[in-house]
């Protein structure tokens, strides 16, 4: 079953590496370019649970990889099926300087936060989606947090150390 | 005797309208397996309210709250508490306007804050009170046509010479929808929908902080007061009890006593109230007013059918 | 001047958790709804990043307040398989019923938070009542009250003490007792079926397309439980059902979380009876500050109280991790589905939909 | 004074008015002004006054008479002093209008016309003067043209069905009788049969009903109410619909006689109970329509239309405590209604117009005097105790219980627990809330404006604390009508089952109000914040966005749509589609149409003369 | 009641009544809410001694910062705080709120409350038990006996330092100055 998938995607598409580390899971590598289209083989394949969207932030090789993390929903209501046991795990990997991306909320519609949230920590920008606008954070720093040059502890020095107490502020210290 | 009670019953008013608000949360608390706050409580929240800073939302904010105490206040001279009854003019209609006076008093106080969630209590209000005021004006025209009278201080007496309304077999209808509505009347659950802290942040009173909090609790507690008074005015026949009062009859006994044996039927009814509360979830208000004008209005209607013709 | 904007939450008598939704609405009816997240953002993916493998189970724990051991348990199941450790048996059966417990508090919780919601303070207060005797097991096994950090990557911290499953039996059963009074003042109180029926429906087509998980899925009737898709644990060595309604509405989701209960009640006997009575509970791990985990990655899934909790982990061979990404069932329900389902709903029930879509902020916000 | 010197005031004024205009609109105002303020005058000398004179004779022989008696001088009073306001109200209103002139001249003409109405001795100068006044009012309400125009034309197509009715009767009882003469035609119709007493209190009823708008004929009122000038609104609503009520009393209590009015007909059949529960109807459909406007004049006409139905209700039901309450309800009403619609055009001045319940807010602090006369307009339309709307719903709502009629004054109660609702969303829509940042700077309502909205605030509370005032001149009138009298003092009433005395209303509420007032300033002070210092749980109250206005009673609105339709229009709309396309065949002749509308009425007379016959033959 | 206290309720009854009707602001600022719903019911029933959640903080006195406190919610915090009728009282939970407990390193979450808002008294703990609740309530009966739960009065009378540093947090503050010269 999954080794049919495996010729399948093969068959298909030309720049995917598929490996199978283990029973359950399946790492699809692509190049971004046909992650959409491979996005809504998958569905049609009977893929249609969008799990999560996650993102790596490989900083020495100056990449972000995006993770789809794509199972399926049991059709039947007794018995499980193959399908849902799998976790299909969707790689790619983008540039990381002006990181952008296409939004895959056509396909999958709650991708919508996901991409929201990977858009905030990574500064990814999704082309085509409709709100890009803060999820989590309201403040606004220089580099988005969860990349791998973000110091936090630095950032917390400079900005939440320097805040003087009320008793220093009052003696003039700034 | 009227002038006695001109200073006497908003005393005795408010300070059971406390006890009943402190006893209410003591009886919830046992019935959730809880110990409970002392009685006197709300008397403490008051105190506290009174000494913190409130805010204030512009002059008619203040009016608000102060034309809804003071009116509650007028509203206890009309009613006849045990054998006390001040003012008597206007009878039974002008206490159903008094009524209404002291929530709409709230209603311009919470506007005037200009805050949604009190809007949206108030609109709730307005409504239930809508809903429920269907079967309460036809229990008292029942009972008005009844008696043939429009003053409440009659109706008491005509059932201190002929037995309770309640037990009357042409009133029991009646007094069964009123009953009904008593939660309705009260802001209990299932009708709690005005305050509802969990859905629109306890409503009308959202904005009210300090003094102007601690008048509404005074105001709640005179409310609670008269809402379930008027019921055993009207049907409990107030401050008789079988005859027991019949021997002190004229001396200052007889209305002291009057006066606790019509309290001692008002903690009975609010038991009745609060044992429905504990076990009720909220209604929507359009829940709560379908239901106020199904069976209540039912019930009242047949009563009031059954009183006509019978007359 | 048409439009109002009203803000459920943060400071919210109505808000469990600190979040906030913000509505749109016309009369009373609710035209938009947005979920305003972040209120409780930590960074804790990023935290993770700086602190070893081991240190990072305090944190984990804190994700989630409400049942944090299926984070931890999740947690622990992603080093595991990074670094190819087997559980012992005994270990298994001890983090199922664990995980068993845990599911039941929080069930509980939920339902003292429902009948909150709708003023219903008599169950509330039984609801939490009844989850203290629960979190006195926890505090028994454990030492804590609510964050754990019982599991551990190999197993679990420590067997359990001479007596507790009996005494968690006893406790299991004087809850159960008191089923029949929940139900007739609660679940099956004609009044609180009318307020909570055909409001916040999620039909299945539409939970599937907004990838739905947990109970809300449950109670479209799909059997979507990652306890029988893919067993981890002891879960495969006993036999359960999964409760599904068909509804979709906030009244199957409450009776399907109230079924999960039940059924998890009887897990937990079924596991005390089939746990073996001796054995290791952990296996041996490294040294925790030098502790090194070759490099890889894996995406590891399990059913929390409020469905499928999945962790991607990546590694880079260091004693840090690379790479933490959880997957929390509310981020989804909380963001896509629960906006979905308020629209056109009256704003007396926004409180409502939410904790029956079992929503919990700092599980979105992390 | 002469009643024809009044008239030829009235009447010549409006001339001079219009003409003055065309010199200056000073000269134009001050001349309106003097001239409204001159009948207030002259009518309020005639005070007491029993008077009758014939001014013209040779009319095919019938006497034209006017005469002053009690009613008249009551409705006179009322009719000049609150048209006096309205032209005071009006001098900045309709500064920059233009035809302003013919506005004036339309005004003091209705003036005069209604004047005439109430001080007609006979049929023929009522029958005219009412003509006068409704193609007057017609040219009036349709004034701001478009829309105004369709309200215009719907009015006048119904005020035509109901002066032909009135024609109809004045000429039968002309052929009858001989006479015009009301006193006369009184006593002439002692002894005629009951089926003719019948038919002239039927058409009469539909003349006076389409004018006070009972339920089933009301369908010209709203938009003919919310597309007239406001000062003019005032005037209709105030009192030219109440001409109904002066009808009405004068066709059951002066010409066909108190005693024989009730005692028409057996238990539901009679006359007066079909009458009542007509009002009853008028009373509670109409407030409840009332919730579901969003325009803020449409729903002050809606209550227009409901409390018309206390005044019938209060006359039909045919007691002393009733008629006094009916009577005394018209004058409150007409008090608080003028008060309101002022209000409303107050703000319309303000805000260029906007008068949409839904996009306004937070104007009480904006517009002080606007917001007290609404706050107390509205309290007198509830009723609340210390106005004076409170005494003669009062009134009413103790003769109908007493007299046994509970299920009436279930109707009427339940239409003041309607009005509570609708009137306080009116309140709280345009005055309380957010203050819309657009309307932050407005412009100050001008003192002219201002002064007839406090005249009219001091006025509700003046008669609701006094009622004794006007209750003594209403307690005359309902004598002079055979009823017995009531034992009134300067307070209240005084009856065996239940006395009103707003003294010790009044007394309590300022003690306690004192003290309140006094607790709350000896309390720690308050610190006032704007109002975006506000609760938002914990977020910032956005700007124009946090006000509760649309749909404010929205589980009514779901629940009630589907039956507060106004079936009525609906229905009479259908008719005139109908025979719309019956006239298609005649169309030759008939084009357009008020054709159709012709029609209607030629087959409704016919129906009418119909049922006449049917009647005489019992 | 304590009979000697009627002499302290005579002298000044607004402090024995704010001692004993705390009314706390419902707000779940941190992870130690998920104690508060146990003190409030069965189990532990604060109400006996007068503590009871309530929805705004216009109606409430005591203010429970349950836990470490993000930048969001710090905006949110000291607009409810400052929304609160004095006297008020903040009682922080746990260690998050003292020095940033176990999140020292977010680069979302502040490190000490009380410099942003005036804290009257601490629970520490991760969690604390609802046990320790009752211990700070009680504590913070004394406070108040001494005149020592003065954080309302320190904010106004350092409004301009506190403003200062929330201003350094949070940027621009979308609503005016609580305490103009005027009000001071």
């Amino acid at each position: 079953m999954i080794n049919e998938l495996k010729q399948k995607l093969l068959a298909n598409f030309n720049d995917v590496q598929v490996n199978i580390p283990e029973d359950n899971r399946m790492t699809v590598n692509t190049k971004k370019e046909s992650l959409l289209s491979l996005v809504s083989y998958l569905k049609n394949m009977g893929y249609n649970h969008f799990a999560m969207l996650s993102c790596v932030d490989w900083i020495d090789d100056k990449e972000f990889e995006l993770i789809y993390i794509i199972s399926a929903y049991p059709q039947d209501d007794e018995h499980y099926q193959d399908k849902e046991k799998k976790n299909i795990l969707l790689k790619t990997r983008i540039s990381r300087v002006k990181a952008k991306f296409i939004t895959i909320i056509s396909i999958f519609e709650n991708a919508e936060p996901y991409e929201r949230e990977i858009h905030e920590m990574f500064g990814i920008h999704f082309e085509g989606h409709p709100r890009l606008t803060p999820l989590m954070l309201e403040r606004d720093y220089k580099i988005p947090p969860f990349r791998k040059d973000f110091d936090t502890n630095k950032y917390v020095e400079n900005t939440f150390g320097k805040v003087p107490s009320i008793k220093e502020r009052k003696e003039g210290k700034k | 005797m009227n002038i006695i009670a001109l200073f006497v019953s908003p005393l005795i008013a408010l300070i059971a309208g406390m006890f009943f608000l402190g006893l209410s949360r003591k009886i919830s608390a046992r019935i959730q397996w809880r110990y409970g706050p002392p009685i006197y409580q709300p008397v403490i929240d008051v105190i506290r309210s009174f000494s913190q800073k409130s805010i204030t939302h512009g002059k008619f904010f203040d009016f608000g709250i102060i034309l809804s105490l003071s009116s509650s206040f007028v509203l206890i001279l009309f009613l006849p508490i045990g054998k006390l009854c001040a003012l008597t003019s206007g009878g039974l209609i002008a206490f159903l306007y008094l009524m209404l006076m002291g929530p709409f008093g709230i209603a311009l106080s919470g506007a005037a804050a200009a805050n949604p969630n009190s809007s949206i209590g108030i609109s709730r209000k307005f409504l239930l009170a809508l809903a429920y005021e269907v079967p309460l004006l036809l229990v008292l025209l029942t009972v008005m046509t009844h008696y043939h009278t429009i003053s409440l201080v009659e109706i008491v007496n005509i059932q201190a010479n002929s037995g309770w309304a309640f037990g009357s077999w042409a009133l029991i209808l009646p007094g069964i929808a009123y009953l009904l509505i008593l939660p309705a009347i009260l802001g209990m659950r299932p009708f709690e929908v005005v305050g509802a802290a969990q859905e629109i942040s306890s409503g009308p009173i959202a904005e009210f902080g300090g003094k102007h909090l601690a008048f509404y609790t005074l105001q709640h507690a005179l409310h609670v007061f008269v809402g379930i008074a008027l019921f055993v005015d009207i049907f409990l026949g107030g401050w008789t009890f079988f005859g027991l009062l019949n021997p002190l009859a004229g001396t200052v006994w007889a209305v002291i006593f009057g006066i606790i044996i019509f309290l001692l039927k008002m903690t009975l009814v609010l038991f009745i109230g609060l044992f429905v509360n504990a076990v009720y979830p909220r209604f929507r208000i359009e829940q709560a007013m379908q239901y106020l004008w199904k069976w209540p209005t039912l019930i009242s209607f047949v009563g009031l059918i059954i009183v006509v013709l019978t007359k | 001047m048409r439009e109002l904007k009203l803000y459920f939450g943060p400071q919210h008598l109505g808000m469990v958790g600190n979040f906030s939704i913000t509505l749109q609405v016309e009369g009373d009816r609710i035209i938009k709804a947005e979920s305003n997240p972040g209120y409780l953002h930590r960074g804790f993916e990023k935290l993770m990043e700086q602190r070893t493998w081991i240190q990072n189970f305090p944190l984990v724990c804190r994700i989630n307040v409400v049942e944090p051991d299926h984070m931890e348990l999740i947690y622990s199941m992603g080093v595991e398989k990074l670094a190819g450790i087997e559980v012992p048996e005994r270990g298994k059966y001890i983090r199922s019923i664990f995980c068993e417990m845990a599911r039941v508090a929080s069930h509980l919780f939920g339902a003292w938070a429902y009948a909150n919601m709708l003023g219903f303070d008599t169950v509330a207060n039984w609801a939490m009542y009844h989850r203290d005797l629960l979190l006195d097991m926890f505090e028994e096994l454990t030492g804590a009250r609510v964050y754990h950090i019982y599991l551990r990557p190999g197993g679990v911290r420590r067997d359990f003490p001479d007596g507790f499953t009996d005494r968690l039996v006893k406790t299991l059963h004087k809850i159960g007792g008191k089923v029949p009074d929940y139900n007739a003042t609660f679940f099956e109180n004609r009044l609180f079926q009318k307020r909570a029926e055909g409001i916040g429906i999620v039909t299945r087509k539409e939970a599937m397309r907004m990838g739905a998980v947990g109970h809300t899925l449950k109670a479209t009737g799909l059997k979507y439980d990652i306890r029988k898709i893919e067993p981890y644990a002891a879960y495969d060595h006993v036999d359960f059902n999964i409760p599904t309604r068909t509804g979709g509405d906030a009244y199957s989701r409450l009776l399907t979380i109230r079924d999960d209960m039940i059924e998890s009640v009887h897990m937990i006997f079924k596991l005390i009876d089939k746990m073996p009575k001796t054995g290791e509970v952990y296996t041996k791990t490294p040294n925790p500050f030098k502790w090194k985990i070759p490099a890889g990655e894996a995406y590891v899934r399990c059913e929390s109280a409020r469905g499928e909790l999945g962790l991607y982990m990546v590694s880079n061979g260091g004693t840090n991790p690379y790479r933490v990404h959880f997957n929390t069932p509310s981020f989804n329900n909380g963001l896509t589905v629960l906006e979905k389902a308020l629209e056109g709903e009256s704003i007396s029930d926004v409180g409502n939909i939410m904790i029956s879509l079992y929503v919990v902020a700092p599980e979105i916000d992390r | 004074m002469s009643l024809e010197l009044l008239l030829i005031i009235a009447f010549s004024g409006a001339f001079l008015t219009y003409l003055s205009g065309k010199i200056s609109s000073q000269l134009r105002d001050g001349v309106a002004v003097l001239i409204s303020l001159g009948l207030v005058a002259i009518v309020s000398f005639l005070y007491n006054v029993q008077t009758e004179t014939v001014f013209y004779q040779g009319f095919f022989g019938i006497s034209l008479i006017l005469r002053m008696n009690s009613l008249a001088w009551f409705f006179a009073i009322a009719i000049v002093s609150f048209t006096a306001l309205c032209i005071i109200y009006s001098l900045s209103y309709m500064k920059d209008c233009e035809r302003s002139n013919y506005y004036y001249f339309m005004m003091l003409l209705i003036n005069a016309s209604m004047l005439t109405i109430v001080l007609a001795g006979d049929l023929v100068t009522f029958f005219v003067a009412w003509e006068i006044m409704s193609w007057s009012t017609f040219l009036l309400i349709s004034y701001n043209r478009n829309g105004a125009l369709q309200a215009g034309i719907k009015y006048i197509v119904l005020s035509l069905i109901g002066s032909m009715c009135m024609l109809v009767g004045i000429l039968s009882i002309y052929t009858s009788f001989g006479t015009v003469n009301i006193a006369d035609v009184a006593n002439h119709l002692t002894p005629s049969s009951v089926g003719y007493k019948l038919f002239l209190l039927i058409i009469f009823s539909i003349t006076f009903g389409i004018k006070n708008a009972i339920m089933p004929l009301h369908t010209w009122l709203p938009d003919a109410y919310a597309e007239s000038p406001s000062p003019f609104s005032a005037v209709l609503s105030g009192m030219l619909t109440r001409m109904g009520v002066f009808g009405f009393l004068l066709i059951m209590y002066v010409i066909v006689g108190m005693k024989t009015t009730l005692h028409l007909g057996r238990g539901f059949l009679s006359f007066n109970t079909i009458l009542c529960w007509l009002g009853a109807i008028t009373i509670v459909i109409p407030t409840f329509i009332a919730m579901l406007q969003n325009d803020a004049k449409k729903l002050l006409a809606w209550h227009g239309i409901g409390q018309g139905g206390y005044m019938i209700v209060g006359i039909a039901f045919g007691t002393s405590l009733g008629a006094a309450g009916g009577i005394f309800h018209t004058l409150n009403h007409a008090t608080y209604i003028v008060l309101l619609f002022l209000s409303v055009g107050a703000i319309e001045y303000s805000t260029n117009g906007l008068r949409d319940l839904n996009s306004l807010g937070g104007l009480f602090k904006k517009m002080p005097i606007a917001f007290f006369g609404g706050l107390l307009g509205i309290s007198g339309l509830i009723g609340v105790p210390l106005t004076n709307g409170f005494v003669s719903k009062w009134l009413i709502y103790k003769t109908l219980i007493l007299g046994n009629a509970p299920f009436l004054a279930f109707a009427a109660l339940l239409g003041t627990w309607g009005t509570v609702l609708s009137v306080y969303k009116f309140l709280h829509n345009l005055f309380l809330g957010q203050l819309p940042e657009e309307h932050k700077e407005i412009k100050k309502a001008p003192l002219t404006m201002q002064i007839p909205i406090v005249i009219l605030s001091f006025t509700i509370i003046l008669f609701g604390i006094l009622p004794g005032l006007p209750l003594k001149v209403i307690n005359s009138i309902i004598v002079a009508a055979g009823f017995q009298a009531l034992d009134i003092n300067i307070w209240g009433v005084t009856s065996e089952t239940g006395t009103l005395n707003m003294l010790n209303i009044f007394a309590a509420i300022a003690v306690f109000g004192a003290i309140f007032w006094g607790i709350f300033k000896v309390a720690r002070k308050s610190t006032p914040v704007d109002q975006y210092d506000n609760y938002a749980a914990g977020a910032a109250v956005p700007k124009n966005k946090y006000h509760y206005t649309v749909e404010y009673y929205a589980p009514f609105y779901r629940m009630g749509k589907p039956f507060l339709k106004d079936i009525f229009d609906m229905f009479y709309n259908r008719i005139a589609e109908a025979i719309g396309s019956i006239c298609d065949s005649v169309r030759k002749i008939y084009t357009g149409y008020v054709g159709s509308y012709v029609m209607y009425i030629v087959l409704f007379i016919a129906s009418l003369i119909f049922v006449q016959l049917t009647w005489s033959i019992f | 009641m304590d009979r000697n206290q009627i002499g302290k309720w005579l002298k000044n009854p607004g402090k024995m009544a704010n001692k004993y009707s705390f009314h706390v602001v419902y707000f779940c600022t941190g992870c130690g809410i998920i104690e508060v719903p146990p003190s409030i019911t069965t189990r532990w029933d604060a109400e006996r001694f007068g503590i009871i959640p309530v929805a705004t903080p216009r109606q409430a006195n005591l203010f429970l910062i349950t836990g470490y406190v993000s930048t969001k919610t710090l905006a949110a915090i000291i607009r409810t705080y400052e929304q609160m009728p004095e006297p008020k009282y903040t009682v922080a939970f746990g260690s998050c709120p003292i020095n940033g407990g176990m999140y020292y390193d977010s680069y979302n979450t502040i490190t000490s409350l009380d410099k942003y808002i005036p804290v009257d008294g601490y629970i520490a703990g991760c969690m604390p038990r609802p046990e320790a609740i009752f211990i700070g309530v009680t504590h913070l009966w004394k406070l108040i006996d001494m005149d020592k739960a003065d954080g309302y009065k320190r904010y106004r009378e350092d409004y301009v330092h506190y403003r200062a540093n929330q201003e350094q947090i949070l940027g621009e503050l979308d609503w005016p100055p609580l305490f103009s010269k005027e009000n001071l």
